[in-house]
């Protein structure tokens, strides 16, 4: 569904993603693992299409050079030169880390943002109904601030924005950052929850245990570079993945 | 009880656009002890120590810190009595050498004094000395290096060497683990309990509850701005409103 | 740019050679980093003399450029702290004003009028701003660009200070050669000092205001404390060439508080490029014989300058300086990627 | 009596402040960009106003259109051709489009649009007599028309997907990016809007005087001290900013002397910021400080 061949990423002089490697296939959950400043979110703002507006952006101001090099396919289409918001309408919908939402807008408002490019209004009724279900909790926030809730009801509402937008490949930027253990227990059953919607899912994480066990495929990388690749139990078995990235 | 009371918060609350962030809060704080503050996101744990620290003004309630009362207090004048905080979203100076961000807080009037000498370079060996306490290696590049090019777990420990070059006797750390690799947290765990061993006391917000119940001896709970919760770690954690609000039904396979 | 590569810039010499430690080991190497410096301050200090050759209209040029170059020092000065000034007229027409006040109605010849108004201004500009130093970014801008509007409407409506009329018949000056010296001298002289000011730990506070208050404050410093001290050394040389334009043309009126002295420097500081010293004086001699040489198109002046402001804003927001300083520190070379995958 | 007319006059001093600010708050709530050509575009408009009028002698409503649409159309244009170069240098956002409205209002001048033969006929003309204040239509009009401003914005930004995203876009551009709002279409969209709004107040205010170079900045101005009065980003807050201001300005031209006036709003900015710094109801601060 997803192919990402050979992607480099340099912000000025300093290389941010790596010769990387990474396909993703319909219907999967794949995890994208590393610490801190690894490449996780420049890779994940890369395949939304944030990376190369901001690479206009600084162009147009002339301030730093962002250089993006290699293929990014999706469904054997290049979108490598794409807008943000074209990808959003070819399905490719990012939720950012640290739950970003609209903070001065009520819940339900959030929501409909989320179906921007969805003219019909039906349609989006629905989805929004299907977050609500997703996410129980928020259906007794509707008329709330959002920027009045709580850091996990955020996320929740963060995550339901891009299911409004009916995405067929979810981009999810550390979900389980900064949450709570029971909040991370919700956001991981609500990813079971999301795949059976059939919408594949690619997600970024630092800690990789609470996500482990429902991921298809998981890739490991460390400074930009691709370290590691494999499936679940392959990552799994594997002593350094554990001590590295699941702290035990 | 014949111990002293550094810090003594009683009914502390802050509405934000209706909403009760922090709610009748109180607890106290004895000389040699520590406090961990865990509950959900948003539950007013920041709220709470921005309300301490002097960053927000609380709409009730009072903070007394040695006896005297400082509710409200200007930020700057909390620190210069010995309370220091940490940001939980790091804010360093990006523009300056890594070692140059200590420059600003051992200006300040509480360090200042204690170090002799003008304004050239006598603070920057204490800089590097603080950051080598954190962590940083003295012989590499890193401490020389932009602010801006660090990469995350550096700029939380170099957070941590700015609390501690104020050389407070309360030190308030928020959620100074998210965002360090298991590496970077296991190291400065150590290092925390150094600060301990002197003498200072702590508050902290922790998610990361392994690490957080290593060092502290005393934990609340907050869950929607109300203390649900005050114990020893072992137990908060027995706590039934405790399990359902912060550590839900997967608790024994995650903490 | 060829497929499969990129461009990069390096620093070039003596950096790269030596990555923290300046080792100079040539007189090429002194000169390739002190002779772009030594000529602007031979340049400088040597232009007074050539009265001769330049005539008297560019010697007055030169001393307006002085005159704004202080505004934009002072400026760069306000923009290091992250305050950004929209309304340098008011530190100018205050001091402005004081050293007409001391001259004309307590007599003080201009040997004390114009320090003592340099000072009392300076004190004056920082009360009037203490109070908004807890705003930050548009809204500071808002109130300092308002501010001279606001003063001269006052004078204009109570009449105080000579109201419309302004005050003149102040004390004279020795004469042009002695006011363009004395303005270049202070010039260099504010250019040296603060440049080195902001080396001084003290001045590394300040700049740490601007990068991010709140860790200063954490850091326990009051952050509004500095800024008042900030605004104070800032307001120093505006107000000094408020004074020293005054009694230069011994007469101080309303247009002490005009728009021009708002502009001019805001433009020479972004054109010289924000945030560098040499920057807005260098931006100020090439924009003041500029507008001297449109002083026929009459108003269309003010128009220009804009237009000018706009162009650099948008074509080159790092301003003159930067740019030349990049293109003399480093150099633009083509990788081809092949080279860094690992 | 004079308390009478004091309440009426000062309703229509807010209606006017609130109908000149209007533009300049709209564009700063909806792109973050604070619009420094405010003033210039209002004073365009204008001036394209009475040259369809006086000169081409077009109908009325012909020319309130044409007007509005340029002045729109100049907004946008302002956007694209120039903010979005520096865009997210707030710095640099603000000298752009002070420059740009600084070259307006002195073209003008330059031109020679300093007589006093410009201005603008009534929509309306005639008076009315309620108790002993004497009021025109065309004042009574403005009144209106604010009213009617202030409910096509709140209509806008809460009830149509446009006005939502637009809001949204000002909030977090990032995460408006992603769900696939155009941040530049949005910013354009807002630049027109404000441009339209300065027009419509333009065709409004001006009938009530001559036109004149100094109008423009005088605007700026009170779009400035209006909007951080009431605190940026806040409608209500603007509003009643509005309502302060233009009371206190006929109070004290009545009751100490008109040229007092300006005084007012220097003194009425610095003790409210002073006071309150992110304005009367400026909330995002308190948002932003909820880590």
């Amino acid at each position: 569904m997803l192919d990402i061949k050979s992607l480099m990423v340099f912000y000025e002089n300093a290389l941010a993603v790596n010769n990387l490697n990474l396909d993703v296939r319909k219907g999967e959950i794949v995890g994208v693992f590393g610490s801190n400043s690894a490449g996780k979110t420049t890779l994940i703002n890369t395949i939304a299409g944030l990376t190369l507006h901001l690479k206009w952006r600084e162009q147009r101001k002339g301030g730093q050079r962002i250089t993006i090099v290699g293929a990014q396919l999706f469904e054997d289409e290049d979108i490598g030169k794409l807008s943000p918001s074209e990808r959003v309408k070819k399905g490719i919908v990012l939720c950012r880390e640290r739950h970003p939402v609209f903070r001065d807008l009520a819940v339900e408002e959030n929501l409909r943002l989320g179906g921007f490019l969805i003219k019909n209004q039906a349609k989006v009724k629905k989805s929004i109904d299907l977050v609500y279900s997703i996410f129980p909790p928020l259906t007794k926030l509707k008329t709330r601030k959002a920027g009045l809730c709580s850091g996990g009801e955020q996320e929740m509402i963060a995550i339901g924005m891009a299911l409004v937008a009916r995405p067929k490949l979810l981009l999810l930027d550390e979900p389980l950052l900064g949450l709570s253990p029971a909040m991370q227990a919700i956001v991981v059953q609500a990813l079971k929850d999301i795949r059976k919607l059939e919408v594949t899912v690619l997600l970024t994480e630092q800690y990789a245990r609470p996500i482990m066990p429902h991921i298809d495929r998981g890739f490991i990388i460390e400074n930009g570079t691709l370290i590691m690749s494999g499936t679940q139990e392959e990552l799994m078995d594997n002593p350094e993945v554990i001590s590295a990235y699941f702290g035990m | 009880m014949n111990k002293k009371e550094l810090l003594k918060v009683t009914g502390l609350c802050k509405n934000f656009g209706g909403v009760k962030a922090v709610d009748n809060v109180s607890f106290t704080l004895y000389e040699g002890e520590s406090i961990g503050v865990i509950g959900p996101n948003g539950s007013g744990k920041s709220t709470l120590i921005n309300l301490i620290t002097g960053f927000l003004k609380p709409d009730s309630g009072t903070v007394l810190y040695k006896g005297k009362n400082i509710t409200g207090i200007a930020p700057y004048k909390a620190v210069n009595i010995g309370i220091a905080r940490s940001f939980q979203m790091v804010r360093p100076f990006y523009n300056m050498e890594a070692y140059k961000n200590l420059i600003v807080p051992l200006y300040s009037p509480r360090v200042k004094k204690q170090l002799k000498g003008g304004s050239y370079g006598d603070r920057d060996e204490v800089a590097i000395q603080l950051l080598e306490d954190v962590g940083f290696e003295r012989e590499s590049q890193i401490p020389y290096k932009m602010t801006g090019s660090l990469p995350h777990g550096y700029l939380k420990r170099l957070e941590l060497a700015r609390v501690l070059s104020l050389e407070p006797d309360l030190v308030v750390l928020d959620e100074l683990f998210s965002g360090m690799s298991m590496s970077e947290v296991a190291s400065t765990v150590p290092i925390l309990e150094r600060i301990l061993k002197e003498g200072r006391n702590m508050i902290m917000i922790e998610h990361r509850i392994r690490e957080l119940f290593r060092i502290v001896n005393k934990i609340i709970c907050l869950n929607f701005g109300k203390k649900i919760a005050e114990g020893t770690p072992v137990e908060v954690m027995q706590m039934k409103e405790v399990k359902e609000a912060y550590l839900g039904s997967e608790a024994d396979s995650i903490a | 740019m060829k497929a499969g590569h990129r461009k990069e810039r390096i620093d070039r010499g003596i950096k790269v050679r030596a990555d923290e430690i300046f080792a100079i080991s040539s007189y090429r190497e002194i000169l390739y980093l002190m002779g772009p410096r030594l000529l602007a301050i031979m340049g400088l200090l040597l232009f007074p003399l050539f009265r001769d050759v330049t005539g008297a209209y560019w010697q007055t040029v030169g001393f307006i450029a002085c005159i704004i170059a202080l505004l934009a020092l002072s400026w760069n000065f306000l923009f290091s702290v992250g305050l950004v000034s929209l309304g340098q007229a008011f530190f100018f027409g205050v001091g402005a004003y004081f050293t007409g006040y001391f001259n004309h109605f307590l007599g003080l010849g201009p040997l004390f009028s114009i320090p003592l108004a340099t000072v009392c201004g300076a004190v004056l500009c920082t009360i009037v701003i203490f109070p908004v130093l807890r705003l930050r970014g548009i809204y500071f801008a808002l109130i300092t660009f308002a501010l001279p509007l606001f003063l001269m409407r006052i004078i204009e409506a109570t009449g105080y200070l000579g109201g419309t009329e302004g005050i003149s018949g102040l004390q004279r000056l020795p004469g042009l050669t002695f006011s363009v010296y004395v303005s270049v001298v202070v010039v260099l002289a504010v250019t040296f000092i603060y440049l080195r000011f902001f080396d001084t730990d003290y001045g590394l506070v300040l700049r740490a205001i601007h990068d991010n208050d709140m860790s200063v404050l954490a850091g326990g410093l009051s952050v509004q404390w500095y800024k008042a001290q900030a605004v104070f050394i800032a307001a120093l040389p505006a107000t000094f060439a408020g004074a020293l334009m005054t009694h230069h043309y011994r007469i101080v009126g309303m247009p002490a508080f005009a728009m021009e002295y708002s502009i001019l420097p805001l433009t020479a500081a972004v054109v010289g490029g924000t945030g560098t010293f040499a920057g807005g004086v260098l931006g100020a001699f090439i924009l003041v014989p500029f507008s001297e040489m449109l002083r026929a198109f009459g108003t269309l002046r003010i128009v220009m300058y804009s237009a000018l402001l706009l162009l650099f804003v948008v074509g080159l927001p790092e301003g003159i300086y930067r740019f030349a300083q990049r293109k003399y520190f480093q150099f633009e070379r083509i990788v081809p990627l092949e080279e860094e995958k690992q | 009596m004079l308390l009478e007319s004091m309440l009426v006059f000062g309703l229509v001093n807010s209606a006017i402040l609130m109908l000149m600010s209007f533009g300049f708050s709209l564009t700063f709530g909806l792109s973050g960009v604070a619009n420094f050509a405010h003033g210039g575009i209002y004073l365009l408009a204008g001036y394209l106003a009475f040259f369809l009028l006086r000169t081409l002698g077009l109908p009325y409503l012909l020319a309130v259109i044409i007007t509005v649409i340029v002045t729109a159309l100049l907004g946008a244009a302002i956007y694209r051709l120039v903010v979005i170069r520096v865009r997210g240098i707030a710095l640099n956002e603000v000298i752009a489009t002070f420059a740009i409205g600084i070259s307006i209002l002195e073209l003008f001048r330059w031109l020679g649009f300093i007589t006093y033969e410009f201005s603008l006929p009534c929509i309306v003309d005639g008076r009315l007599t309620l108790f002993q204040t004497t009021l025109d239509y065309q004042r009574i009009l403005i009144i209106v028309v604010a009213f009617l401003m202030a409910v096509f914005l709140w209509a806008l930004t809460h009830k149509t997907r446009i006005g939502l995203a637009l809001l949204g876009m000002a909030q977090n551009e990032y995460t408006a990016l992603s769900v696939g709002i155009d941040s530049d279409w949005a910013a354009t969209y807002s630049f027109a809007l404000g441009g339209a709004f300065a027009a419509i107040a333009a065709l409004m205010i001006l009938p009530l005087g001559i036109i004149n170079i100094n109008i423009g900045y005088e605007v700026l101005l009170i779009a400035l001290a209006v909007t951080v009065l009431g605190g940026l980003e806040s409608t209500k807050g603007l509003i009643l900013g509005c309502i302060i201001l233009g009371y206190a300005q006929v109070i004290t031209s009545t009751l100490i002397a008109p040229h007092w006036k300006e005084a007012v709003y220097l003194a009425a900015i610095l003790i409210v910021l002073a006071v309150k710094p992110s304005g009367l109801l400026g909330k995002f601060k308190e948002l932003e400080e909820r880590v």
